[in-house]
């Protein structure tokens, strides 16, 4: 992706002072995301960072272009206000697991329907970290905060699930730590048309800390990061001798010698029907054990703002009488001398 | 088509004004009937105002109390101000109708009813005990009845209309027997029913059947012998077209955003009163309008504060309910200063309420329903087609001093209507607005929260403007640079310096024009839509000898500059509200008047007799 | 299901006058739901109906049970506050396409998720009918009405698809028309722990009409109705001549003769994965073409009520030291003289 | 153990009170040396007040002026009213924390600084040219220092801590420097970290070491000769315990539900500074009470109102921005006259504002935010231990008066405590609520909105009650049926009985007791978290020569009966407000009275000298 480009990530930070905790894992996404963004050859001024209220959503004051750190779970609703009014930017919405799927749930899964031009990068960290550390919508069942100091009675969202239920185009999942993996799932949502909504698995080492040890941890990561890859089979573990089969009642891991290779999916995040993503979403409900990382789907769906504008063309092509003199023509007059 | 040879035998009696209302089943047609006669008598040249008034459920139940739908419309040769206190003419469709209505008919009224309606079943649902048309109740009134449906199923026999369908036509039987009874034109109607329903199709023909019927029942039937003529009023010279007030707020934001060459963008959800604004623009799309069906009222002030940040007219329009949803939006709108248009079209609260009455209880909430210190401006149409004027004025102040603005229209005002002698549109005053495009502090920095000396207004740099990348936000900002900043000073020059830009508003506005003497013995305060009821409200207490003046407020904050002085002239104030006191307690903590309040919460606007009562009331008290 | 019961549709009738347009489709599914409650052996004080705001939601007012027609959305909050209060009621949320999908998105998929002891009939008619006939969630795209003159641009939500993503365990459809059906979906429902949630096809004659006319025209709905029904194969047509097959790739209709019998799907709603109801629901996006009816889904799964119960009986076992004086010792005290 | 060996050189100097302030980073553990020193303070005997204030992020950057946290803690041998308004001791743990408090230092006061942390990279940080305690900067305040983390780093060596955690217990080197410094009793720190971090447990240990080793220090340090001693106040005989006032309004809620006799639900969504009232009653669930973190805080209110209708005693705690979220449903509480607590602890808006930061600017929003005529009554404690008795009145109105209930606390007494004289919890005034069981019509009818004749509530027959089946909403009801009712005289009658309901509450709650002369030259009015600080600046006044009163509301609507009387006594009313004048308006409003505010917006509570300057001020104007 770096090319010859004009950027460097220097010209993506903004001059605040960045005020997450030492070891957030927020800091590792912001280099990704700047990096990125010094990556493309787009102007600065054409990224339009909305966020809503939580660790997470601090981020736009740090990155270096357009931005707005909204409200609370707003912050899909004002973007897609932002990608309607001007086409030609990129806007892109920070949230977190509190913020996009506790109290902004509904504007997130209107969004992903309506296929609004968006890229949705929801940090997942398990825990409202703003508030000091109270469940989330997905925290693991059974989890100990100070508003559950008997364990969580809720049954979480998986993010992935849901986003797949809501109709959602692009659908992906990486982690803090992997900021290579990151990059990519960025790439893959930049170029993607439409609304792309990528989970990402991000370590509040405050209030959750350790919540993803299994995906980022030396010892355990090899053997549950499981890498989605277009084309190839899913295969992981430390000789890919872990493998993934799909059947009619979903996703499933195998030794790939019990079932041989050619028994193992062949990823491929552009199938028209829903059902293997959503099988694979459900390999794993939290990172307790081998977990899709990757484009789960990406599949191409006229986005909501290339049909807005088209109408709009259409309807002025078809009527050209646009003064107000005009409407209240139409309207009906009469003329008192 | 020779309703034109269908002359009254006689010669008509002249009428200065009349008020007539039809009244039937939430099936009837009422509306429809209502509105074409309104809009031939438009045509025709005479004043009018009127005032529909529909049931919540889409239809109730037929036949009931609660199913009533009714419309009425008061026309004039003169320049009138009310949809009238009490009707001259009834048209009840049935007896729930009659039974719902007959309380606002003025005695001796004319009461113009289907007696094939009247049948035991009817008059079981409306709970009349005897059949009142010939009971020797209403004697009180002039009843005419017209076996209205049984001719209707005549007429249109030969339509193509079949079955059940048939009756649907006796709105414009009634329409008919009254178009001819006051002399309208007809040739209106003819030519809308063709183009609603398309050129000889069966329904347009049954319709024209129905309403030749009606015309010619009025002619040649006995009973109808009588005509009245109500000629075109004297209203100044000019081109005139009859406007809802939902209908002129769309176009006055239209016209805003061409003004000011911008976009306009509304984003909306459904609620009844305000939803036809969203309809109406949304069929306006050639004009470049983008109209957004959000998932709520929260979603819907979200995606037009996104398109404001953005640089377009930002407009979100909704009514009670959804004005206490977008309350935490409007905050950020506020604290990121951005210009954006709230309209609340007011109904009956609290909660659900009576959902298609008016009511004026939301003027609290539009200034003070917010958290913190987040003052806003507010401004009210006076009458439907003001409601053209107030939202250029809402969009002027919008942009030029970048906040948000409330407009408070209400129920009556939305579906009301009256003839609007339009303005030059090409002469619509511009509206000047700048986005910033080059930085504005030292060594090219740019400061998103400078002011400007005047306005206070902070500069509109949107995205996609090189070199001007900048961060807004809930939080606190800043002076200057926006930065979040948790210094206590700074807040409190922050939070004094949005307040002093809409205070400063009052410099910008025109002062109040007061209407009457200025040693008149009391002072009749209003806003909004009562306008009409209570100005002629206070010329008929000047007409009975009493002494009143009358001032009427359009901005609710800030209030124009002059209105302290006024208030200080007179030793009594009145202030009629559809509420229970809210601009009545504004003005006494603002300027110690000792303002009393005229009270009504009845779902209904005022009468002039209300207004009239009340102050011929305390001019009396001799205290 | 009608045995020696002690009620009869009367009792469950209010005195209030039914106010929808005459030949709605509400006036069916309240003569079903009336009929369904005198059917059961339950006192009537302990159904309570809540309601948001809609045609839909004016049934409260029609039942005589204890009900609240609340505010737009808010139903399924409001419900389970009830049924958290107290474990022993059936509440019923009564909601539309606008106030069930809409507005209220967001707590319908948390009260799913959380799988709080709720009926939820959510009755879609697509179509906003109550401010008279504007284009919903579930509106077909291109849709006219007032406010998409030019024809909707959203893409509609797959209701079934939703509830599934956001960890439902009921889920099932029906058609306000076809009574028998309707009641045994009650049934199910009643019966189910937890949230049930029931699609509802219901017209809207007056500003919808027909939407639903593939399923319940004389002509048409025998090839259309495809009846999901436990343990057999799904078949459907005049004679059973169609069936379904599923696969990786989702939910595919053949003729049961190209495939034979054994090949077409058996159905299951009690499958722990959700895939196969997932595949099932994507059968159809809307009825446009052979839909399934029936339940989806239903498995079990703890209730946040019974929960709830049962962490307050643990506390209230391990720590008896429930006055406020206890608590202030707990907390620490000193005496002045 | 043997700390008590480590008696001071010197008798210590007798003070009658002493403002102490801990300040250092976010990370520092400032509001935990605070709150022990507090803790060992009240066990000692003395009165006192705290206010913590931190920064809005978790933890800030390190070093910086924005990530400083700091905790003030007022202790005397006197019944005081307020956390102090200079602090007569700061400690600060590096140069910004130094930088951003020492304005509030009084002139001649103590700094104790951490020498270690005033290297170069801290100084620029906290934009420092040079080090201020050694460049004479300083000059006006006695500095003391001590190079804490070299000195814990050595104590807590055999501690088993290791690495960057070691400097951790930098914070108890500092609270035993203090607690030596001010003879407090060590035992119940030692208690308190045992019992925190687990008896021996390595971090129990480093703790404790760290703090025996300040507290030596000051012991064995020439420097620090001198000790002083604040005895035990001469506070009412009495039990006490140290209370915040989010603690004791949750204990408060406890407590009016089992004197109801009535489960407590909390329906609640985290908000800052709300939270922990959530988090407080979830550990009660021993107490039967359900708690509920809903997805937001339109659920959180939604499924409380859902509780209240099912016989709860329900709550929903939030702040600002949650209130008006809330306003739709709150309406709704209100149209079906349910009881339902709503808690607003304010904090500074609008917006996001200053989150952690007190204001008592949403008052206004819990007056009047609400679409429609939506009358609630709101209350305001006025002090932490306050907090618990106001918790209990507001059930005591919403059970009562069948109505939800606004509470308005703040930020300030949310986190800040006071030692809390404790009523005898076996003789809390009970509270007699009756669900209705039996039909209270003709015919065995029940009508779910007939009222009560003296309170005007409305029957509570919660679902489960055989014979009582009736449905509640939204939408205007008809008296005594409750069915929906359309009807214009209900509509206006229902909403003067939802008005009179309210008002009428005025006849239940005790009468204002002024404070001073009933001619005094000036009234003071305030309300909520001011009162302490208020009523020290009145005294002040009153000490310096100038005739001043005081009345605190803890009633805001309705007023006390006798509010309008004790207002005409005086010429002159000031309302002192953290907002820009709210209360302000209403009194003028309501009693033209010609209040003027003393207005302070800067995220920060009164100090009393800011009161005592405003009356004299005003007393001094010749106008
Ligand atoms: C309307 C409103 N409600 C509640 C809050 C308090 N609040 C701020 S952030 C947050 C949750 C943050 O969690 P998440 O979105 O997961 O972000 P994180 O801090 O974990 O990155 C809450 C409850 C708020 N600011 N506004
Ligand atoms: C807060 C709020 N917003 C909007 C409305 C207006 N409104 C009432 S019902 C409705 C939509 C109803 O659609 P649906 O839920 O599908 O019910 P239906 O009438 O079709 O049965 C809307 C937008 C309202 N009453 N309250
Ligand atoms: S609290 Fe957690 S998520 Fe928030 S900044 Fe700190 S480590 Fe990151
Ligand atoms: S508008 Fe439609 S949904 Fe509403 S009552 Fe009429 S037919 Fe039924
Ligand atoms: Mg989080
Ligand atoms: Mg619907």
């Amino acid at each position: 992706m770096t090319t010859d480009t004009r950027y460097t990530r220097a010209d993506f930070q903004s001059g605040q002072e960045v005020k997450w905790c030492p070891g957030c894992g927020d800091y590792t996404i912001l280099a990704s995301v700047q990096n990125f963004l010094a990556s493309l050859d787009i102007d600065r001024e054409k990224h339009v960072f909305i966020s809503g209220i939580g660790c997470a959503s601090r981020f736009p004051y740090y990155v270096n272009t357009y931005g707005m750190h909204s409200i609370h779970g707003r912050a899909p609703a004002i973007a897609t206000g932002v990608a309607l009014a001007d086409p030609d930017l990129t806007v892109w919405v920070i949230t977190g697991d509190g913020d996009g799927l506790s109290i902004g749930g509904n504007h997130l899964i209107h969004a992903l329907r309506r296929n609004v031009n968006l890229k949705i990068l929801l940090f997942n960290n398990q825990i409202y970290g703003l508030t000091k550390g109270q469940y989330s919508p997905t925290s693991e069942a059974g989890k100990r905060t100070k508003t559950s100091p008997m364990g969580s009675l809720d049954h979480p969202f998986n993010p992935v699930s849901l986003a797949l239920g809501a109709e959602a185009t692009f659908v992906a999942r990486t982690i803090d730590m992997d900021r290579e993996h990151t990059t990519e799932m960025l790439q893959a949502a930049y170029e993607h048309k439409g609304t792309s909504f990528i989970e990402i698995y991000q370590n509040c080492n405050v209030f959750n800390d350790k919540a993803f040890q299994i995906l980022t941890g030396r010892q355990e990561r090899e053997a549950n990061r499981i890498y989605l890859e277009a084309g190839k089979p899913i295969v992981f573990g430390k000789d890919n001798e872990m493998g993934v089969v799909v059947g009619i009642d979903g996703a499933q891991i195998v030794k790939v010698e019990d079932v041989g290779l050619d028994a193992i999916q062949i990823h491929d995040p552009a199938r028209p029907s829903p059902g293997v993503a959503f099988a694979l979403s459900r390999l794993a409900h939290g990172p307790s054990g081998p977990t899709p990382i990757g484009v789960f789907r990406q599949v191409e769906r006229a986005t909501y703002g290339d049909l807005m504008v088209s109408q709009i063309d259409d309807a002025k092509a078809r009527n050209k009488a646009t003064s107000i003199s005009d409407l209240v023509q139409q309207h009906g007059t009469w003329t008192v001398e | 088509m020779q309703e034109e040879t269908l002359s009254p035998p006689k010669p008509p009696e002249k009428r200065d004004r009349v008020v007539i209302r039809f009244a039937g089943d939430s099936g009837d047609g009422m509306q429809l009937a209502g509105t074409r006669f309104t809009e031939s008598s438009a045509a025709f040249g005479n004043d009018l105002a009127t005032f529909p008034d529909y049931p919540a459920e889409i239809r109730a139940p037929q036949g009931t109390l609660a199913g009533v739908s009714s419309f009425q419309v008061h026309i004039a040769d003169w320049d009138i101000l009310t949809h009238g206190d009490e009707a001259d003419v009834l048209v009840a469709m049935n007896p729930a109708a009659l039974k719902s209505n007959i309380r606002d008919v003025v005695a001796g009224g004319l009461i113009l009813a289907n007696e094939d309606a009247f049948d035991q079943r009817n008059l079981d649902k409306a709970g009349y005990e005897s059949n009142p048309l010939t009971d020797g109740s209403l004697s009180n009134y002039h009843v005419m009845t017209a076996p209205m449906e049984k001719l209707t199923k005549l007429a249109v026999a030969d339509s193509g209309v079949k079955g059940r369908s048939v009756l649907r036509s006796k709105n414009f039987f009634a329409l008919g027997l009254i178009s001819w009874m006051f002399n309208r034109p007809t040739e209106p109607i003819y030519e809308w029913v063709q183009k609603k329903f398309g050129e000889g199709t069966p329904v347009a023909e049954a319709n024209i059947e129905a309403f030749r019927a009606g015309f010619n029942f009025g002619n040649t039937t006995e009973e109808f012998h009588h005509t009245y003529e109500i000629l075109p009023a004297k209203l100044p010279a000019g081109t005139y077209t009859n406007i809802t007030g939902n209908q002129a707020l769309a176009w006055g934001l239209v016209a805003a955003a061409k003004s000011a060459g911008l976009t306009l963008f509304l984003g909306s959800y459904p609620i009844t009163p305000a939803t036809s604004i969203l309809e109406e623009i949304a069929r306006l799309k050639h004009f470049g309008v983008k109209t957004f069906q959000a998932e709520d009222e929260i979603a819907g002030v979200g995606v037009s504060l996104g398109a404001a940040f953005t640089g377009h007219l930002a407009v979100t329009t909704t009514s009670g309910p959804g004005v206490a949803l977008k309350s935490e939006t409007m905050s950020l709108a506020l604290m990121t200063e951005l210009p954006l248009i709230l309209v609340d079209v007011q109904r009956a609260g609290p909660s659900t309420g009576l959902p298609t009455k008016v009511e004026q209880s939301d003027l609290m909430m539009a200034l003070y329903g917010r958290h913190g210190e987040a003052p806003l401006p507010v401004l009210a149409p006076s009458s439907p087609s003001d409601a053209f004027a107030i939202a250029m004025e809402a969009a002027r102040i919008a942009l030029k001093y970048m906040t948000p603005v409330i407009l408070l229209s209400d129920g009556y005002l939305a579906n009301g209507a009256e003839p609007w002698r339009l303005p030059d549109f090409d002469d619509l005053p511009p509206i000047d607005i700048e986005h910033a495009t080059e930085p504005n502090g030292p060594n090219g920095v740019f400061y998103p929260y400078a002011r400007d000396e005047v306005t206070g207004a902070r500069p509109w740099a949107i995205p996609g403007t090189p070199g001007l990348e900048h961060r807004v936000g809930g939080l606190e900002k800043e002076a200057l640079t926006g930065n979040v900043s948790y210094d206590p000073d700074n807040h409190e020059m922050m939070t004094a310096a949005r307040a002093a830009k809409v205070d400063g508003i009052a410099n910008d506005i025109p002062d109040l024009e007061v209407f009457g003497a200025d040693d008149a013995d009391i002072l009749v305060v209003s806003w909004g839509s009562t306008y009409g009821s209570v100005r002629a409200g206070v010329n008929n207490a000047n007409k009975a000898g009493y002494s009143a003046a009358h001032v009427h407020l359009r901005h609710l904050n800030p209030f124009p500059k002059n209105l302290g002085d006024i208030l200080a002239r007179y030793d009594k104030v009145l202030v009629p509200e559809l509420n229970l006191g809210q601009l009545t307690a504004v003005l006494r903590a603002k300027y110690l008047t000792p303002a009393v309040t005229l009270s009504k919460v009845q779902g209904a606007p005022f009468m002039a007799n209300e207004v009239t009562k009340k102050i011929v009331d305390l001019l009396e008290d001799p205290s």
